[in-house]
């Protein structure tokens, strides 16, 4: 160990590939590979050691931005090759950057499964609610009746809410970021890389160019405080400036209620501690309809779950533990054998 | 082969030596027959035949009692000289009930035995089978040698001593009838009672019950007036060595564990369950110890895309599926072939087109494998030609595969994954090493850097220190690996890939003639699982003197280096295949050779006569 | 209108095919064919405008089974095949028919935005948590460390519950029934069939070749009262033999509590009510802990919302009173042309 | 076409008569490149020329300002005589900054004149485009004509009355630089002016600008030393009626839409946006009223399932995609096959293999189209040739599927999509109804029943009473329509499911010679878009003596009757693909003639010289 020469301290720069960073000029996208570059020295990891893989958007071509290992494969593809990496080997760390398209309208069945398995993986899912490569179709995140050139009178679905899909996914870790907030999408990466299992950070990411402004009812500063709530585990759930508003639960209805502190006796004694652990609660945060309530941002569900790769690593080694490194010459010569001479 | 032959009249008791036999059993789902089957044959490998077996599934799970669909049914073809199919119509047919007897009577030979359990033949039972009279008393079965035994009841006296609930009494029939197969062919019950012990081990009710009928079955040989048939088949000549009796699938599962440890790299399976594929994941899955990851996927695509993933980081992806599966992954080939890594795919061929005949087996994804993708996404392209040769071909996509850093798909059916032979187990001293070097060096490294003679890209691995680069499905500049545009480097790039997969003629045996003379009159042409029935159609037809010769292809794509010549060696050209005529399209548009195509498509292997009667044709024309 | 003649009053026996049923004998398929056979005629829909539609699988052999319309398509893609048949005919009463692999395996991406889009479907999952038809491999239902031919050392895979799934795709509707309890599934088939837009019945069935018992636990009789709660709307979440226990809500951890009335105090008073339009419930209801919690089955969820081939519809109807009928001639003519003579 | 003519001197202000030229507009994305050819094209077209353009985007949505892959291409061909191709070389680059010029100017014919925006010349952006030093001052445009202006700064000067902001301002240049080639090629503002104003409409300033940065421009070309590059293109003799512009991605969306107008059904389709196919769903999007419903899928498998369960309802069930799009779709295609419902199946092609060359052609799908399925599986395939041929493949897809009942799969590919040229607008009443009968009558009355000549079997559709019935992938009965594992039916199935898809071949127009004589040395054989080249080669070649036609394949599965007969009349028979030969081992497998391959696969369509060189070089050898 004391031969062990300390590697040197990785800097922002080093993550950064030799490629020309291609996304429209002010994109959200520029923010988050900022963000996610400044934040991997912090992490500990060898460059080696990390996986980003993409399927196909703009948000995947995000993999030949990291000097790191990159895999941009196929159209909501990603979750599956991304299981595929960590089950051959579970000591690389995968991040897995998908687009609400490419995780949620193509992908969603592969993404709900790698969730519901606990696989290890750092999932971005940078939701700009549309499709940004193709050129401005509606996306599954995309709002009832939206206008685009594939839904001249309105697009006819009901989105999903991707952080609620996750939780009805099962998933162990669930959080929501917005790409100009540094400070809080540092936070949100960090939390995502310490989480073991399957983690699903979605990140409000606006797209200039075909979608500009879909979140400015709350990304605006001025906005920001009445229109958001940071939640925080132990931390009562209150919003607004000066944090004089709150969530409260109505045991009644089983519902929850934007209140201000002071008005009507409202006390913070009332509003709600947030926990990370409770399920129900995530559910109720994750899908709280807005303007009426604010947005959930922060980490809305972690608990800890046996991982995809550590059972199945598990299984190996008991394999191996029980029945020895494999004999071939063993396993040809089991059962009826008989001899020519 | 001529027995039995009805109206001989040898001495009872006397085993009259035969120089083999096709036998077949059929009954109810829930009669055993796959048990009964599996017994008689390793008997028969133990006596030292030569032989070929395969069951016949219904489709259903477990259909209703004593219906036509509902009827399981399991050949053998057993014999001392070579044997190379299950064999065409059975000498001998043993029917459990008559929906057995119905869907199988048409197939026997004329003059052939026929062991019916006639306790089963109830008038309920009859019209379930769609018979208006017993067939056992109406004359219909008059040209067969019919023993009509009430096996249900043989059983039950039997077995009574054991205690035996009547139900769990009545079970052992298929016992009873293995022991009266086994006197008619004089075989040992020792394998079968060692069987019974281990399977039923706890339970000695049962243990007992079973070896009870079974030696019922093996003293009413002795007795009745079925004692005339009475045969001996002596040891066939084989090669000395160990042997084993093996199915498709399993020979292509033991195939993929040794090519594993013969590359020393973890083996990563990805599947999703399907007929007839299923069985591969079945067996892979027991072998964690052996470096065997197997993950059941939540459909087709993520099988092959974590299979892709796990190529990449280093391991030996495999996904196995069948005809519609395979489909599905088409994108994600696409993906491969653009990245260059290392991936076997493997499609055990059902009947098609769409759900098809899902039990059946064909050969009617050939153009699929060869073809089936966009852009110009070159494979190799393997198929195997018997069960045991699974097992080599396994290995041989895999060497292919990281070798040549190329997709690989290697093709089986449902025939061969199902059907069974002996197999001479081969020492593992012999089977060559399968040389797996990553790239460390970073100097001048870059991911399409290449082999100038495999054109196989360097395989650099995620946590290789200094070798970080990013790959994808978007054209990569031939120098650097990057993305790139440039109209040129995407010609060179598609001409680059197709030549690699090319000089892959390079590195695989050249074409052998199987039978017959290196040039003539007619060369019949196979691939895949009809191996057996070209071969002793060929055989058969030389013996009547034609001149015709036997080939078969291994490799598709790319053909060996020499087929062109050994085409142009012959005369004229008849290729036989279980689809309306797929190889034949590819080798008329590569040598523009007249090949004459002989297609079936009946979810039902080749037979040696109609091959050899189109043999025939095909030659008097 | 008085010149109709009442079409003659249909029996189940008017709803059985001409083919032979080929399911294992003792298969809880059976006895949802029945029921659903049973309800049909009440339901007042003449055969010919039913469809039946399903994937691959056991349970996708039901449509031949029945004397309507059918298709039985490829595995997992029913709802896509039957969103087609909607768009093209909502006219048309389309029942979809899968199983745990059909739906939630291969084709879950297609019934989760099926869900979401709130396509006016029935659909029907046979949930037997095994795959039957391929000969007993896992499915994403299976319970952890399942032991099967593909899992011999025992899954890896976390389940997903069908309900919360569904319920995570923001479902309109959402219910709950069991293969055994003729009552129970044929009243829950009447509120399927009664629910305009996308109706997601989950049916526990017994798979007695592949899985034999997988619902024992809460299906036999012994058990049925104590394991199970059978919900229904503004009634109280009452269960046990003589309705002696109840759920009630614990607002400080905001989950359900299990208790018996009389022990520790405990009133009816304190019982929740069953509110079929309050998410939150169902979800917390979908995902009960089994056994420390009974088996909730029942309409867990049901709101109203626009279906998506109503929508379609009206924006179709919309389109031709703005435009007019379109006009091909001017269609082909519009923007610059040019004459030449 | 020789023109400009650097070294004449004609009078100023007199324009000079040519037979046509070719004009490409090269900027950065958001210099309005597309703007200003569409307008060039309208102004053409309207004066009579014949046409074609090609307008080639980045791949990226918008690249930083600048970059060489932000540039943004639009070419225009126009002449006096027939026009097939957007042309060769361009004989006119207008290039509005360095990026723009480095990656163009190596296109542009000797001696060719360049425009360049010198206001674009600034240091960044010519280290952006990767130049060392400023090529207006070189030496390296020397051998062209180069025209370097101040365009930013003309535009500035221009609008400056109109108050916008200097950023909007410079907006304008495109059109400055349009008002010049409008002078340089005598063409009417009128048609420009129009636009702009009905454009802008409400934003006068806007309008003001714009129309004052055309007029400047247009002004410069008399004042300047340009003033010598003046020319007339006169009308082409080009058939009377009513003509219009079309690109390819819109003619086949309106092609749908007369197709279900003719068939008097509803069209559906199902669609997954890809690149180059999203512009088909956005077009048929907007005829709602037309009875055409689009839905925008999750996924290309969702799309093509939705497609069949609206065929299946009765609807005309469409579904569009592009290579890894078809790649997804092929399960489903085979569900249609054994459903024997109408499907239409529209491939897009682009650059391959994987994500490939996304915004390039290519038509490296054809092997997809005809082979890639399990199974036998055969589907009818079809070919548009021009973009305003895919107006009438889309009807004849159409027709085929409902006749037929089966799928049909219709190639285009990028070149054509984003292609156009002038189009003569036909009349409705000349187009042929399609003639959809849906079965009612119960009598006899099962789902497989075929006509007699067609083998289409009848389409029942859900809500007719009686005649309730059961379809799905499994094999049928040939005689009940019922599940069938039958062995013998099976085959029956295969058999009559491809004779069904032969037949078509009896209902399509025979092959014509498209240049040249019925017979002789060698035919060019072509398929889809390089119609336009090859045709103009052959021409070439025949107007320098060769013995040489054209024939092009718009229906390739089945083949025309008489392709075989075609075939043989020549000595030699040369196939240009836009891939590495895939139609030409089709040929080759089908008649045994020893085609030749001449394959391009640079995501470039043939340059007409290419042709005609290949030609001259096949003949000489
Ligand atoms: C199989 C396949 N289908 C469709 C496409 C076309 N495609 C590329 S990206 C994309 C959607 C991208 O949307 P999203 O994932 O939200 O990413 P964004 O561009 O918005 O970041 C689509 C439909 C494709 N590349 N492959
Ligand atoms: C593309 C494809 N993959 C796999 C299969 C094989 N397959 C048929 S049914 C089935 C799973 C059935 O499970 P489930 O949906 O739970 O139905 P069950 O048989 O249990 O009713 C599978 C994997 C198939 N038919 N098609
Ligand atoms: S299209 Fe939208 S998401 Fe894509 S790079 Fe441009 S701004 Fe970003
Ligand atoms: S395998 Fe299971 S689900 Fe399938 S029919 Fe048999 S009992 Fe029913
Ligand atoms: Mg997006
Ligand atoms: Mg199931």
């Amino acid at each position: 160990m004391s031969n062990v020469v300390p590697a040197p301290k990785l800097t922002r720069k080093d993550f950064e590939s030799d490629q020309d960073v291609r996304w429209c000029p002010g994109c959200g996208d520029y923010s988050i590979l900022a963000n996610v570059q400044r934040v991997m020295p912090e992490l500990g990891v060898p460059r080696e050691k990390l996986v980003f893989v993409s399927g196909i958007g703009c948000s995947s071509r995000f993999p030949y931005y990291m000097n790191t290992y990159g895999f941009h494969t196929i159209h909501g593809r990603a979750p599956a090759v991304a299981m595929g990496i960590k089950a051959a080997n579970p000591d690389l760390t995968v991040w897995l950057v998908t687009g609400d398209g490419d995780g949620l309208s193509i992908g969603g069945n592969h993404l709900m499964h790698c969730l519901r398995r606990n696989v290890d993986l750092n999932i971005l899912l940078f939701n700009n609610r549309i499709y940004g490569l193709t050129k401005g179709q509606y996306s599954p995140t995309s709002e009832f009746g939206k206008i685009t050139k594939s839904s001249p009178t309105g697009s006819v679905d009901f989105p999903v809410d991707p952080s609620t899909f996750a939780i009805g996914c099962s998933a162990s870790f669930v959080a929501r970021s917005i790409d100009v907030d540094a400070t809080h999408l540092t936070e949100m990466l960090r939390r995502t890389a310490a989480h073991k299992g399957a983690s699903f950070l979605e990140i409000y990411q606006n797209c200039n160019v075909f979608n500009d402004g879909a979140f400015d009812a709350f990304r605006e500063k001025v906005h920001r405080d009445d229109r958001t709530i940071r939640v925080q585990h132990g931390k009562p759930l209150l919003f607004g400036k000066d944090n004089t508003r709150g969530l409260r639960i109505d045991s009644r209805t089983l519902s929850l209620e934007a209140v201000t502190l002071g008005e009507n006796g409202v006390t913070e004694q009332e509003i709600l501690l947030h926990d990370e652990t409770n399920p129900t609660l995530a559910y109720m945060l994750a899908r709280m309809p807005f303007p009426d309530f604010p947005v959930a941002l922060g980490v809305l569900y972690a608990v800890d779950k046996p991982t995809y790769d550590g059972t199945l690593t598990a299984q190996r080694d008991a394999s191996l533990k029980k029945n020895g490194q494999g004999d071939l010459h063993a396993l040809l010569h089991s059962g009826n054998t008989w001899q020519v001479s | 082969m001529a027995n039995p032959e009805p109206q001989s009249t040898p001495l009872p008791h006397a085993a009259k030596e035969v120089s083999g036999a096709v036998v077949r059993f059929v009954g109810d789902s829930g009669d055993g027959m796959q048990v009964t089957g599996s017994q008689f044959t390793v008997a028969a490998a133990l006596a030292g035949n030569d032989l070929a077996t395969f069951p016949d599934f219904p489709a259903e799970i477990r259909a209703p009692a004593g219906t036509t669909y509902g009827v399981s049914g399991f050949q053998i073809n057993f014999a001392s000289r070579d044997v190379f199919t299950p064999g065409d119509s059975p000498d001998v047919l043993v029917a459990m009930n008559p929906a057995a007897l119905t869907t199988n009577i048409r197939d026997l030979k004329r003059g052939g035995l026929v062991i019916v359990n006639s306790g089963a033949f109830t008038a309920t039972n009859l019209k379930k089978a769609g018979y208006e009279k017993n067939p056992l008393e109406d004359g219909s079965l008059d040209g067969f040698n019919v023993f009509a035994i009430d096996i249900s009841k043989s059983t039950l006296a039997a077995v009574e001593h054991t205690g035996l609930s009547k139900k769990d009494a009545e079970r052992c029939k298929n016992f009873w009838t293995l022991g009266l197969m086994f006197w008619i062919y004089d075989r040992d019950l020792a394998s079968t009672i060692k069987w019974v012990e281990a399977k039923f081990g706890k339970r000695q009710e049962l243990v007992d019950a079973n070896v009870a009928a079974l030696k019922a079955g093996h003293a009413y040989g002795e007795t009745a007036e079925i004692s005339h048939f009475h045969y001996k088949v002596p040891p066939a000549a084989v090669a000395p060595g160990t042997y084993r009796n093996i199915g498709g699938n399993t020979a292509l599962a033991w195939g993929f564990v040794a090519a594993a440890q013969l590359a020393e790299r973890p083996l990563v399976l990805g599947a999703y369950p399907i007929t007839p594929a299923s069985d591969v994941l079945h067996e892979l899955s027991r072998f964690k110890h052996f470096g065997v990851t197997t993950i059941q996927a939540e459909d087709e695509i993520a099988a092959i895309c974590l299979a892709l993933g796990a190529s990449y980081a280093g391991s030996i992806g495999l996904t196995t599926s069948s005809g519609p599966g395979i489909a599905l992954k088409g994108e994600a080939i696409g993906l491969a072939v653009s990245t260059e890594l290392p991936l076997v795919i493997v499609n055990i061929q059902r009947g098609g087109p769409s759900t098809g005949l899902p039990t059946k087996t064909e050969q009617a994804d050939l153009f699929q494998a060869v073809y089936g993708r966009n852009g110009e996404a070159p494979v190799c392209v393997l198929a195997a030609s018997t069960p045991g040769d699974c097992f080599y071909m396994a290995i041989e996509a895999v060497r292919l595969a990281v070798k040549y850093m190329t997709p690989v798909m290697l093709l089986t059916d449902g025939y061969l994954a199902n059907g069974a032979e002996p197999w001479r187990i081969p020492d593992i001293a012999d089977l060559p090493k399968i040389d797996v070097t990553f790239r460390t060096d970073p100097e001048g490294f870059h991911p399409y850097l290449r082999d100038e003679t495999t054109l196989a890209r360097n395989w650099a691995i995620p946590g290789t220190p200094e070798l970080m680069h990013r790959i994808g499905g978007i054209e990569k500049s031939f120098k650097s690996g990057h993305i790139s545009y440039d109209p040129e480097n995407h010609e060179l790039m598609c001409q680059t890939r197709a030549e690699k997969v090319a000089r892959i003629a390079d590195d695989i045996p050249e074409l052998q003639i199987e039978v017959g003379e290196d040039s003539g009159k007619l060369l019949v042409l196979g691939w895949g699982s009809t191996y057996g029935a070209i071969r002793e159609a060929v055989q058969r037809a030389r013996e009547r003197g034609l001149s015709v010769s036997h080939a078969h292809l291994k490799y598709i794509n790319p053909f060996p280096k020499n087929l062109g010549e050994v085409l142009a060696r012959f005369e004229r050209v008849l290729i036989p295949e279980m689809n309306l005529g797929q190889l034949v399209k590819i080798i008329r548009s590569q040598y523009l050779v007249p090949a004459e195509s002989y297609p079936k498509i009946q979810g039902q292997p080749f037979k040696i006569d109609e091959v050899e009667e189109r043999i025939r044709l095909v030659m008097e024309s």
